[in-house]
């Protein structure tokens, strides 16, 4: 989390199982005439390594790096709709309480062990606690909250696996993919103690050779499951090597000089590097959708934001159009909502948009409530110059409104430590994206077993997981409810409606607020190739470009 | 004597290059230039001689200019005071030792060669870490508070560099006849120190603190590099750091700072030079 | 007598090593936050429990740094703790140290070859115009940061004209013109400030030395000027030169923090680095403890050395 | 007569951040083949300059020479350096004041010996060894064999010196300086050394120019004197003619400064009161005038000229020794 807003999703969850069906379909075409020659790429990207494991959450560019070595077991398609893919098919029942899950037969991990029924429940056990509570398996971090809506997970068949849950979902697939986090781990590693932080066992196209905090190395899986349309095995690549470079300047030296191949940017505070990139001949630039909606979170449990007061007048007094004019160059929209058009739970209304006079009428109020004037800390990454650009122009906005913001310089390493046991009074933090709820839900419900009294993490330590990626940790039974209802519902008019009163009710309440929405963007060489090129196995493409970059089974490398 | 050339037009332009920028760093905020903190959405990545903007606005939207001014106060404040405390601190020991020998000196000398053992960027970052870590994290720690904790890890790594200087030059001088006699005279240690050794050791110090200044000028701009330097990106070190992303669209946000601090470091080494050869000639012709 | 000198110094020498890591071991004391604390943000008080156990944080200070001592003389330096997991310093170290030592290695031997031939033919030149050229030039290249020096390069060379890459590290094995591609900005950058700092060291004693009577003796017998600075004057010059070099290994080795961030070269000052925003006191005890045990391993070798260089110091020291 | 080296009219000056230094003016001097001559002086009169700027061995970018210099028929002020350069050792050499600092300390004494075998004859290694172990048995040193491994640092003052000369008369030179040969050395130890050069100097028929404070050494060893004071020569003749009839007060004054072994103890020696002038500025008149005891007024109104008093005996004085003129005491 070099970058205020760039950060984000750390700490993400886990799965749970149910059924569900999917046809088993061919290999997308893809070019045939070109020679594939492999090769090895090096990576830069903006994220570090912290582990492997349930609980370590790769962010963003390091994410597109895991994701080389692992797969899901579902994949999403650039319509957004979620597809098997290394299930074989997936059922659920009427009342989407129960989903059976098939996995495809003949895919192995790279430990040459076979994906089958049992590989499935221990990932989905691991992922929800219960492996933990077993004392059989690490922590699965914030996973144990994500996947809380799970009752039970049920073997029926060598390759089927029954997931039970508490509150109907009909977006279930999506909170089995997690935006690309839920891995499809081999149980070896995942019972391994802890070497799953440190040596990644997946059944992806890549295997590990090496891995430390700032760089990731894998080389070509020969016995990958896919092939491409001309029955060539995949990948093409021999190797690749994703490397941590926290300076901006450091990976656009670097793809300039050829030291990288591929670079990843984020458009918060690097907008001026992708737009040059964007002109230089030697590379393309793709860009994700504008899809990621970071916030600012304001901690409804202590001083002050458990005052509203406090809450509007902050999120009245950020002049968003400047914001996105000064720091983000227009490159990205100034917030309408506290998500973006493209989600379903978009909604203008009850957000609190810019308005000084509001903010200063806020503030006063807040004065005269608390006997003090309105004053709070807000952390950013100590030697990120971005980090402190973008808190001092939020200073200037808060100033303006009589709001005293103190800056808090504190290390990357301290942040995250601190941002989910929530002990920040206000924080920065991507955390919301896509156009779905699965990946929104969780950071803004009170209780992810949803009011579940009997979930197997209830009475244990690790029933904080429940609330713990609330970053604002407020309750509120009104949009929970509305939130429930709507992901129960299978009508789309329906749901939309429900989803967008839970906004407005979240935003007429200010419990967080969000500035600018973000795009990521993704530069190679011209000597690459292939990129977005290789369908699903389901038919379909992937989203060309995500926040975690793309996906590298089809590149190739030209000639030379 | 007309032939004496001490002062020659380079020494001229060091101590008036100083004197330019303490005056600077001591009259900046009188003078009529916006706060650097001032974030000039208007002028992002404005070019040098833009109106208003002498030295250009970097991408950020902070002025150069006043960058460079609050640079100088804030790069010279921690240098001089660093310096002066470590170089106090580090003289105090140094010559105490080398004038009382002994099982003191050893253990001094051995402090020395514990600190200067590590790396100084290496200690000055621990020292900077350990010192600055909060327990309530809420709590606002006021700029001054880390612009001290900055200045006590550079001064503990100023002290046995200017420290084992002074006892080396006091180790030559407390050997010497008028400090042997004026102790069979009788007089006190204190008096011997103060009267006949600290004098002669003094001007070796000055000169020597100079290069010291220059040292602790660069080390400062390396934490600001490496993200705890002087707070908030303030001084030259953290204008460098900030420009670094701009190197290729805004190479002004990055040289300003560099000009500004390479003068001033070549201009105290060169000082620090001169008042060395100086004491050279005047040791020469004792 | 020489060997009493050895032990003599070597105790010194223990002492040094054995301050600077017990200092190091009392900084974790110092911070107001239990480490187990900073180590395991989301752990159970349990885990804190054991993890401090198994530090041996629960002994006190003294019990903490014996635990720690005897460890790490074992080649146990402790363990990196992030989210989920924890690796071993000296897995990192096994890829760290070859870098930073090739970095160190490069550096030096640019900086002194430089700095010889430098030095060497600004104190024959003496007061002449060449002299005065290297000197002011030197001096001005000597208050520039490297890491301004590295900034430059970098759009430069590397950016602008494409010469050379600008990040990262290849070892021997993928080649020697690759392994040397990756070097040569991080030891210019390194070696600008060292070539200026050790010509002065050697052009004042270079010119000391040929106002001795024993050069105008060697003139005396007519032998060439070639001759005369490198066999007669060059050797008891050095030896300043030499031990202020030894002397920067250790800082060469731990304290290229900037310019190892700034080329991706990640070697041991990365590894400090990267200890200390993680807050991995436990890791950068046992950074600091080797990279000050380099210090003073090169300061053993530097003094003995310095007796190969002039004989003079060899039975003069014993009478010290 | 035949003369080995003749310098006309050397001026040299240092240039220093005072001004110009002017250590050596207008002397002339030949020394004859096969003779010994002693260059008399206090220290800083300008005879060590003198002898090392008459083989070229002064350089520099602060150093101002002008003169002539001719040795062995060929004139050394026109030729390139690595001309003269070729005259060194086995046309001229040199013995220096203090051979603690004139042979390297970090060289062996083999290694500094055959070094000049090795490169002006162009001997091989074996050779050189050899004919070092031969010179250092010519200087009278024992274990020759055991001497060519040790460092200057082990040896004593004395064998350092034999050392040295062995060093200097390793290519057999037409012409030896002996700058200040003894003086670093106990007063027993002198005598041997002026002892051994006196007998190279016959054996291996070298001249010699013997550089020198103490009049008392020149005495036994030399065949001309020429006395220097603040960069003049200011009296000059045979030697045994010099010390039977001295011109020159300050000669005189010398002379008397010579502690001998007959003195009564008790009595206070002879000191020559005063300072050398300032060499940055040449005094208008005499430049021994403000210490000479005999001194009148025109001494100090008029710089005299060298005059040739018979005999090849030279002198710079107004009012000589021996001249029947009133002196005021």
């Amino acid at each position: 989390m070099r970058h205020l807003f760039k950060g984000g999703r750390r700490k993400v969850a886990g799965v749970m199982a149910i059924a569900l069906v999917a046809s088993l379909s061919q290999v997308a075409p893809s070019n045939a005439a070109e020679k594939k020659s492999g090769g090895t790429l090096t990576v830069g990207i903006f994220d570090s390594f912290p582990g492997y494991c349930m609980a370590d959450n790769l962010a963003n560019s390091s994410l597109m790096a895991g994701r080389t070595v692992y797969e899901t077991w579902v994949e999403q398609r650039s319509d957004g709709k979620m597809v098997p893919y290394v299930l074989s098919k997936v059922e659920n029942s009427a009342d989407f309480k129960s989903w059976k899950l098939t996995v495809r037969d003949g895919i192995q991990f790279h430990d040459g062990t076979k994906v089958n029924g049992d590989a499935l429940v221990t990932n989905l056990q691991a992922l929800r606690g219960a492996l933990t509570l077993l004392g059989k398996a690490p922590s699965p971090g914030t996973a144990g909250g994500f996947t809380a809506n799970i009752i039970t997970v049920t073997k029926v068949s060598d390759m089927s696996v029954q997931v039970d849950l508490h509150r109907a979902q009909t977006d279930y697939l999506e909170t089995l993919y997690a935006s690309g986090r839920f891995f499809v781990r081999a149980p070896s590693q995942i019972l391994g103690g802890a070497k799953c932080s440190t040596t990644p066992i997946g059944t992806g196209p890549f295997k590990l050779v090496s891995t430390k905090l700032n760089e990731l190395v894998v080389a070509k899986n020969p016995n990958y499951w896919r092939e491409d349309a001309d029955g060539t095995r995949l990948p093409y690549l021999d190797g690749i090597t994703f490397t941590f470079l926290v300076e901006t300047a450091s990976r656009v030296s670097g793809i300039k000089s050829k030291s990288l191949d591929v670079a990843m940017f984020t458009s918060a505070g690097e907008v001026k590097q992708i737009r040059n990139l964007q002109k230089n001949k030697n590379m393309t630039v793709i860009e994700s959708p504008e899809e990621y909606y970071p916030s600012i979170w304001l901690n409804n449990r202590i001083a002050p934001f458990n005052s509203k007061n406090a809450r509007v007048a902050v999120s009245h007094a950020i002049d968003r159009v400047d914001y996105s004019k000064v720091r983000n160059r227009d490159y990205t929209s100034p917030a309408k909502s506290i998500v973006g058009p493209a989600n379903i739970m978009y909604n203008e209304k009850g957000f609190l948009q810019f308005d000084l006079e509001k903010a200063k009428a806020a503030a006063a109020a807040y004065k005269v409530e608390a006997g003090k004037d309105l004053e709070f800390s807000f952390p950013y990454t100590a030697g990120s110059t971005e980090s402190l650009a973008n808190v001092t122009q939020i200073q200037k906005y808060m100033t303006a409104a009589g709001i005293k913001m103190n800056l808090l310089p504190l290390t990357t390493a301290e942040i995250i430590q601190r941002a989910f046991p929530q002990q920040f009074q206000a924080m920065a933090l991507l955390l919301m994206e896509g156009t779905g709820t699965a990946f929104i839900a969780p950071f803004i419900t009170s209780d992810l077993s949803g009011g579940n009294q009997a979930h197997l993490l209830r009475k244990t330590p690790l029933a904080i997981l429940y609330g713990i990626l609330n970053l604002s940790a407020f309750t509120d039974t009104v949009s929970d409810e509305l939130i429930y209802a709507a992901k129960a519902e299978p009508n789309l008019a329906k749901r939309t409606a429900l989803y967008a009163k839970a906004t407005q009710q979240i935003q007429s309440e200010a419990r967080l607020t969000t500035i600018a929405y973000q795009k990521y963007a993704l530069a190679y060489r011209t000597n690459v190739k292939g990129v977005g090129e290789l369908g699903l196995t389901a038919g379909g493409k992937r989203k060309l470009m995500t926040n975690f970059g793309i996906d590298f089974t089809g590149v190739y490398k030209s000639g030379k | 004597m007309s032939t004496n050339k001490t002062y020659t037009v380079p020494t001229y332009a060091a101590f008036g290059w100083l004197t330019f920028s303490t005056f600077l760093a001591v009259f900046g905020p009188l003078l009529p230039v916006e706060s650097f903190r001032t974030i000039h959405g208007d002028f992002l990545d404005a070019k040098p001689f833009t109106a208003g903007h002498w030295f250009g606005v970097d991408s950020n939207g902070y002025d150069i200019f006043s960058g460079i001014i609050n640079g100088a106060r804030l790069s010279l404040f921690v240098a001089f005071i660093t310096v002066g405390i470590g170089g106090f601190i580090g003289s105090l020991l140094g010559i105490t030792a080398a004038y009382y020998r002994g099982r003191y000196d050893s253990i001094v000398n051995t402090a020395f060669n514990v600190v200067l053992a590590v790396p100084n960027l290496v200690l000055a970052l621990a020292l900077v870490a350990v010192l600055a870590t909060n327990v309530d994290i809420n709590e606002a720690v006021p700029t001054w508070r880390r612009l001290a904790t900055l200045m006590i890890s550079l001064t503990v790594v100023i002290i046995p560099i200017l420290g084992r200087i002074a006892r080396a030059s006091a180790l030559t001088w407390s050997g010497r006849e008028f400090v042997v006699a004026a102790r069979s005279m009788g007089m006190r240690d204190r008096h011997i120190i103060w009267r006949h050794i600290v004098p002669n050791v003094l001007p070796v110090l000055i000169a020597v603190g100079f290069l010291a200044v220059g040292v602790v000028i660069i080390a400062e701009a390396s934490l600001s590099l490496l993200g705890v330097g002087i707070p908030d990106g303030a001084s030259w070190g953290g204008m460098i750091a900030r420009g670094r992303n701009d190197l290729e669209y805004n190479p002004h946000a990055l040289y300003f700072p560099i000009i500004a601090l390479a003068l001033t470091v070549i201009s105290t080494n060169h000082l620090g030079d001169v008042l060395r050869g100086r004491l050279d000639r005047r040791e020469a012709r004792l | 007598m020489r060997a009493t000198y050895f032990l003599q110094r070597l105790s010194q020498l223990l002492i040094v090593i054995f301050c600077v890591t017990f200092g190091c071991s009392l900084l974790l004391q110092l911070i107001p936050v239990s480490p187990a604390e900073i180590l395991l943000p989301v752990g159970s008080p349990e885990e804190r429990a054991l993890l401090t156990k198994e530090i041996g944080l629960d002994r006190g200070p003294i019990g903490y740094y014996v635990k720690w001592l005897s460890e790490f003389v074992r080649g146990d330096f402790g363990d990196i703790y992030y989210s989920g997991g924890r690796e071993a310093v000296s897995s990192r170290l096994v890829v760290a140290f070859p870098r930073s030592l090739w970095l160190m290695l490069y550096t030096q031997i640019v900086a002194l070859a430089a700095a010889i031939a430098l030095g060497v033919w600004s104190a024959y030149r003496v007061g002449r115009r060449a002299d005065k050229v290297i000197s002011n030039v030197l001096f001005v290249f000597s208050s520039i940061p490297g890491f301004a020096i590295a900034l430059v390069l970098v759009l430069i060379i590397g950016v602008r004209l494409q010469w050379l890459p600008t990040l990262d590290y290849q070892p021997y094995s993928a080649g020697v013109w690759e392994h040397f591609k990756h070097m040569i900005m991080p030891v210019l950058s390194l070696s600008v400030g060292l070539i200026a700092s050790y010509t002065r060291l050697l052009r004042a004693d270079m010119i000391a030395t040929l106002r001795e009577d024993y050069i105008t003796m060697a003139a005396s017998k007519g032998l060439s000027d070639r001759r005369i600075l490198w066999r007669h004057a060059f050797r008891p010059s050095s030896v300043t030169l030499f031990t202020s070099a030894a002397l920067n290994m250790g800082g060469l080795i731990g304290g290229a923090i900037v310019i190892e961030t700034i080329f991706a070269t990640y070697g041991v000052g990365f590894e400090v680095f990267a200890a200390i925003s993680g807050r991995q006191y436990i890791a950068l005890q046992s950074l600091v403890g080797l990279i000050s045990i380099f210090y003073v391993v090169f300061n053993v070798i530097v003094d003995f050395a310095v007796g190969f260089v002039d004989p003079r110091t060899r039975d003069r020291r014993v009478n010290k | 007569m035949n003369t080995i080296l003749s310098i006309a009219a050397m001026n040299i000056k240092f240039v220093t951040p005072r001004g110009l230094l002017e250590a050596v003016h207008e002397v002339s001097l030949d020394i004859p083949v096969g003779s010994s001559v002693g260059i008399v002086g206090e220290s800083g009169s300008g005879k060590t300059v003198l002898s090392r700027a008459a083989m070229g061995l002064l350089s520099g970018s602060t150093v101002r020479r002008e003169g002539k210099v001719v040795f062995d028929g060929k004139e050394l002020t026109t030729m390139t350096r690595e001309q003269v350069r070729n005259e060194f050792g086995t046309g001229m050499a040199m013995i220096f004041q203090d051979p603690m600092t004139a042979l390297n300390p970090v060289r062996r004494v083999g290694t500094q010996i055959a070094e000049s075998l090795r490169i002006r004859l162009g001997m091989s290694k074996k050779a050189a060894v050899v004919r070092t172990i031969e010179l250092l048995s010519l200087v009278q040193i024992p274990d020759p064999q055991a001497m060519l491994r040790k460092f200057p640092y082990q040896l004593s003052g004395g064998m350092r010196q034999r050392v040295m000369i062995a060093i200097a008369i390793s290519c057999s030179p037409k012409l030896l300086f002996a700058d200040e040969p003894t003086t670093a050395l106990d007063v027993t130890v002198q005598s041997q050394i002026l002892q051994l050069l006196s007998d190279l100097r016959r054996e291996l028929k070298m001249s010699m120019v013997l550089v020198t404070h103490d009049l008392g050494v020149v005495a036994g060893n030399t065949d001309y004197v020429a006395v220097m004071y603040a960069g003049e020569i200011v009296e000059q003749a045979p030697t045994s003619e010099l010390f039977a009839n001295m011109k020159m007060p300050y000669t005189e004054a010398l002379l008397k400064s010579i502690p001998t072994i007959h003195m009564q103890s008790g009595k206070r020696l002879a000191v020559i009161e005063g300072r050398l002038p300032d060499p940055t500025s040449r005094l208008q008149g005499c430049s021994f005038a403000p210490r000479c005891p005999y001194v009148q007024p025109k001494c100090t109104a008029e710089h005299p000229p060298l005059v040739n008093a018979g005999n090849d005996h030279l002198y710079r004085c107004w009012f000589p020794l021996g001249q029947t003129i009133a002196r005021k005491q």
